[in-house]
């Protein structure tokens, strides 16, 4: 948590920040390059050309420790899910996960038989927003993208939970 | 170099970090930039697919070949569906014979796109990269018209393919390809005679011919090292013999032959080739038929067992099934040219910088959910 | 005479008794003896009327457990002559060994490290026989016909955590 | 404007005050002044930099969209965002770093292109401090922030970052010397090592037509722009020389482990740093705030707008090498340092030492 944070009573000063914050922190959602499998592909063709991430304000990082939002997407396997989560914890607050496609909702087409799966990416790490899809389109995956901004900018970060 | 010997460093590269081309970890050691030995650690994308065959219908299964190559989902699907048609003994009609080649061969350029646009990436230039998958998309939209799916299409069955040609789709093929060979010299403006382009690639990597074959590498990366195998001249599957194209391989232009340069260079060829194919495919094929004509009501293949290999983007994408005359596979095997291509990584790039270990990594082409499957 | 047929002709006379089921015009194939198989791997690459130097393909299969064998299937193919063989050598349920072959063809060192870590089937004399795509401490050789889906991985649930979605 | 000048300033209006608080006073102005010109070049140059490699690439870059979000017309205040998020984010030091340098590091780097500053040339008489030495202090600062590179690389405990930090540390120093040495050259033409002297050096014109800038005097201050800028360039660690933090090989380089603020004064002083590059580029060779038409459009006002104008011009050509080429190997930028740039810039003092004897 930042220095900040939820440390305020709610008044009016308090909720003006507030929404500056939110506004700030919806607008510039920095996302974490994080592909696993086809969804990566769709991710990048996501932020290339067509459809161009960045005119939401998202920008790739490579680092964990740079990004805000990390977009889980692919098949999460169980050799990896620790990474993941390792690569959850690296993140600085505050952080947000998008799970992209049917494997890292659920575990997707390899839900049935996949010893090797693993049955949903909420298992090791909070998830914001799920996109379905398999793979979901790069209007999908900006969908979900817009509706986390919706949620964010929602928040009241300076504000004292009740 | 060399002279001095200082304390060795083992670095983890991956698995995640942005060019290993998805989650592989390369286990190297390393003296000061000089790397001496790599280990690739895969497996980070093991999703069952053979177990998965095991329990699902020889028609299920077309999904789940689309999802290991996921860059070059219609040649999956082909080299599956034609080791299956073999098997079955099925004669499917001609206009769907070039569909599915002209398919084939559209995703062959789109993979080659993607492949030429990370490897740029890797050596640090990121605009080409946008620019080829700007084009991309073109293709996409082709794919997408016809089948309704971007990336993974489901498109071919066994004995036919999914969904006729739409309308329009002839002349729109035919706009793209016209103006994609006038993108194809952008490209080489832009990267391949770019200055340092070449510097950081040319006698990068070397895979010297006899290495390639001891390690099983196939497809642009064998031809790169001068062997002019392609499966589609040499043996010829579905109706490839009746295409005029060329074979391009590695000459060694800006170094050896065999090195980083000249695989890239054998795979923006044979996107000219590709065009090519695509043309005549589309100039020759009839114009009316049924395209579900010859689906078989049941797919069950007689007992025995077949290995048949077609030319992905990749190299040789072979599929070993084993049927037991029921309507599931018993075995359904890939032999992925990735696998083989990321064994010789450790042979060639030993020895090199590490800068150079992830160009000769990008210049192999790989897709960790073929390799891992 | 095919090229199957000459091969287990060669074979046959090279190293007599290690052709168990020779080529059949119904077979396309060749089942050998697997007591042999290093040094007839090695003949098959070098002689040079054979010259298989390029190794396609490597499967584990599993007959199903009735039979009480796993069988390993090679392909492999010669650059020089253009011509392909399939060998099948199979092996013991319970202790499954078979010669390795990967000093001879490189690539058959990740081949048979992914059989080994499907099928639990020991190359004898692989110099790096480590599990290839599942992690180190995985229990079991999944694509055996007999695995059964562990419950629990260092604490993740493996089964299908959600009902009701077919 | 020089610090003297705020002195002497406030003098006029305190004249029994004590020296010493004035001058501390006058510091301070001048540096906060200096501090909000590397803000607002931070704040437009990140904007600038998204907004035309997006058009390079077919893109739109940030246009501000999403849910009935508002970062302005054409995202003109996508920055703004950025910097108020990257304010409040948590700050991660990791448990292994060492924790005085880890903290420190990022206001090192900092400082090398914040006192750098002090030293430009921005009008007939706007500079924070008019030195005798004004270029000579330039060079020895502005290497200053390897030191704070070196310090983040090992503070962090990453081996990434210490990859990171050994190759700025071996690019950064060996590009200093083509660079100091071109500039050398430009010595020897001003015999001057005041900044404002060598801009008022390059007034009127020469050939006839061309303004009597440097890079036009002589065919060897010619190349030796070229040489300043490619290790101009270098120095700031972008591509084709972005090598210690070369984003495909060694994920984020030196500041890998950074977070929230103090990865944004990495941010800020890289822009920082383009500045400096390019602010020394424009005095040394291409005639400070000298108007290019001689002796119209002069004045302290139109000598800020040159000089600017052309700062902005070497900026954006940085830019636009950055999103074009690939980037170099190690061993490649340290062979184009010693074996071309170096024999190049040794050379090219030769020349300009025996053309100021016999021609100039």
């Amino acid at each position: 948590m930042g220095f900040l944070e939820e440390r305020f009573e709610d008044n009016i000063v308090t909720a003006k920040l507030d929404q500056l914050l939110s506004w700030a922190r919806s607008t510039s959602a920095w996302y974490f390059q994080f592909g696993l499998a086809c969804c990566a592909i769709e991710m990048m063709a996501t932020a290339a050309s067509r459809h161009d991430l960045e005119r939401i304000g998202m920008m790739p990082r490579s680092s964990p420790r740079q990004a805000d939002v990390m977009i889980v997407a692919g098949t999460v396997t169980l050799k990896m899910a620790t990474r993941v989560k390792k690569l959850y914890d690296q993140m600085a607050d505050p952080k947000y996960v998008v799970s992209m496609g049917s494997c890292s909702n659920s575990g997707g087409p390899y839900s049935r038989q996949g010893y090797h799966v693993l049955k949903g990416v909420d298992q090791v790490v909070p998830v914001d927003v799920y996109v379905p899809g398999c793979p979901p389109r790069p209007e999908a995956l900006l969908e979900g993208l817009i509706k986390l901004q919706e949620k964010i900018k929602q928040e009241r970060p300076l504000t004292k939970k009740k | 170099m060399g002279l001095i010997k200082a304390d060795e460093m083992t670095l983890n590269i991956g698995p995640q970090h942005p060019s290993t081309h998805g989650v592989l970890r390369l286990k190297v050691k390393t003296d000061g930039e000089i790397v001496s030995e790599i280990t690739p650690v895969i497996g980070y994308l093991h999703r069952c697919f053979e177990k998965h065959c095991e329990y699902l219908t020889y028609e299920q299964v077309i999904p789940f070949t689309d999802r290991c190559d996921y860059i070059a989902a219609m040649n999956n699907n082909f080299g599956y569906v034609v080791a299956v048609e073999k098997m079955m003994d099925i004669q499917v009609p001609e206009r769907v014979e070039y569909i599915r080649i002209i398919m084939a061969e559209l995703n062959r350029i789109a993979s080659h796109l993607l492949a030429l646009g990370t490897f740029g990436l890797d050596v640090g230039a990121y605009t080409p990269f946008l620019y080829m998958f700007r084009d991309r998309e073109r293709i996409l939209d082709l794919f997408e018209i016809t089948c309704g799916a971007r990336l993974l299409y489901n498109y071919m069955w066994i004995g036919g393919v999914s969904h006729d040609l739409p309308v329009g789709f002839v002349e729109a093929t035919y706009r793209f390809l016209d103006e994609f060979e006038k993108k194809s010299e952008e490209y080489h403006n832009i990267l391949s005679y770019n200055k340092i382009f070449i510097e950081r690639t040319a006698d990068v990597g070397v895979l010297p011919k006899d290495v390639a074959i001891d390690y099983g590498v196939t497809g642009p990366n064998l031809r790169g090292s001068g062997v002019k195998w392609d499966l589609r001249k040499d043996e010829p599957y579905s109706i490839y013999e009746k295409f005029k194209f060329e074979v391009p391989v590695g000459q060694g232009l800006m170094g050896s032959v065999g090195d980083s340069w000249d695989r890239y260079w054998v795979r923006a060829e044979e996107m000219k080739e590709s065009v090519k194919i695509v043309r005549q495919a589309l100039d020759k094929m009839p114009r009316k038929g049924d395209v579900h004509e010859a689906l078989p009501k049941r797919v069950r293949p007689p007992q025995g067992s077949i290995y048949f290999r077609t030319e992905s983007p990749r190299g040789d994408l072979g599929y070993y099934i084993i049927s037991d005359g029921k309507d599931k596979p018993v075995r359904v095997k890939m032999r992925s040219p990735a696998f083989t291509a990321l064994s010789a990584l450790s042979e060639i790039a030993s020895g090199w910088m590490l800068s150079d270990v992830l160009v000769v990594l990008g210049s192999l082409d790989i897709v960790l959910g073929e390799i891992d499957r | 005479m095919n090229v199957n047929q000459k091969v287990s002709q060669i074979v046959e006379e090279k190293f007599p008794g290690s052709v168990i089921i020779p080529e059949e015009p119904q077979n396309d194939f060749i089942q050998l003896n697997s007591e042999k198989w290093n040094e007839i791997a090695k003949f098959l690459k070098t002689e040079s009327a054979l010259k298989f130097d390029s190794c396609q393909c490597i499967t584990g299969v599993d007959l199903g457990a009735e039979t009480e064998k796993l069988e390993v299937r090679y392909n492999f193919h010669s650059t020089k002559h253009l011509h392909k063989v399939e060998i099948r050598i199979a092996t013991d349920r319970k202790r499954p060994s078979i010669p390795s072959v990967e000093q001879i063809w490189r690539v058959a060192d990740w081949f048979e490290r992914e059989v080994y870590d499907m099928y639990g089937i020991r190359f004898k004399g692989h110099r790096d026989l480590r599990r290839m795509l599942l992690p180190d401490d995985w229990k079991g050789w999944p694509l055996r016909k007999d695995y059964k889906t562990p419950q629990t991985y260092n604490g993740m649930k493996v089964p299908k955590v959600r009902k009701g979605w077919d | 404007m020089t610090i003297d000048n705020i002195i002497i300033w406030f003098q006029s209006w305190l004249p029994n005050a004590r020296i010493a608080p004035l001058y501390v006073a006058a510091v301070l102005i001048a540096a906060l002044a200096i501090f909000l010109v590397m803000a607002v070049n931070a704040l437009v140059a990140v904007y600038a930099e998204r907004k035309i490699s997006a058009f390079m690439q077919d893109r739109v870059g940030p246009m501000g969209q999403g849910p009935g979000l508002h970062a302005g017309k054409w995202g003109l205040l996508q920055t703004v965002a950025d910097t108020i998020k990257l304010i409040l984010k948590e700050d991660i030091i990791p448990k292994a770093a060492d924790k005085k340098l880890f903290i420190i590091a990022p206001f090192i780097v900092f400082l090398g292109a914040f006192i750098a500053l002090a030293a430009l040339p921005w009008g007939p008489t706007l500079i924070a401090a008019d030195m005798n030495i004004g270029l000579f202090y330039i060079l020895a600062v502005s290497s200053f922030g390897v030191i704070g590179i070196i310090f983040a690389a090992w503070s962090s405990d990453n081996k990434w970052s210490l990859f990171g930090g050994m190759r700025s540390a071996a690019q950064i120093i060996s590009y200093e010397i083509p660079a100091a040495l071109s500039l050398v050259a430009v010595l020897l033409l001003a015999g001057t090592l005041s900044m404002q002297g060598i801009v008022a050096n390059q007034s009127g014109t020469v050939w006839g037509f061309l303004p009597n800038w440097n890079i036009f005097n002589n065919p060897f201050t010619f190349l030796a722009f070229f040489i300043y800028f490619i290790a101009g360039v270098a120095e700031t660690n972008r591509t084709p020389f972005d090598i210690p933090e070369a984003e495909s090989e060694l994920v984020a380089g030196f500041h890998t482990e950074y977070s929230g603020m103090r990865w944004a004064f990495f941010f800020l002083s890289e822009y920082g740093n383009m500045l400096v590059v390019a602010g020394v580029a424009v005095v040394a060779f291409l005639g400070g705030w000298q108007s290019p038409i001689d002796g119209i459009m002069q004045g302290p006002l139109w000598g800020l707008i040159w000089f600017l104008l052309k700062m902005t011009v070497v900026i954006l050509i940085m830019i636009w090498w950055r999103w074009t080429f690939p980037r170099l190997r190690v061993d490649q930028l340290m062979n184009v340092a010693w074996k071309v740039l170096l024999p190049i810039a040794l050379f090219n003092l030769f020349g300009t030492a025996i053309w100021t004897l016999t021609i100039g």
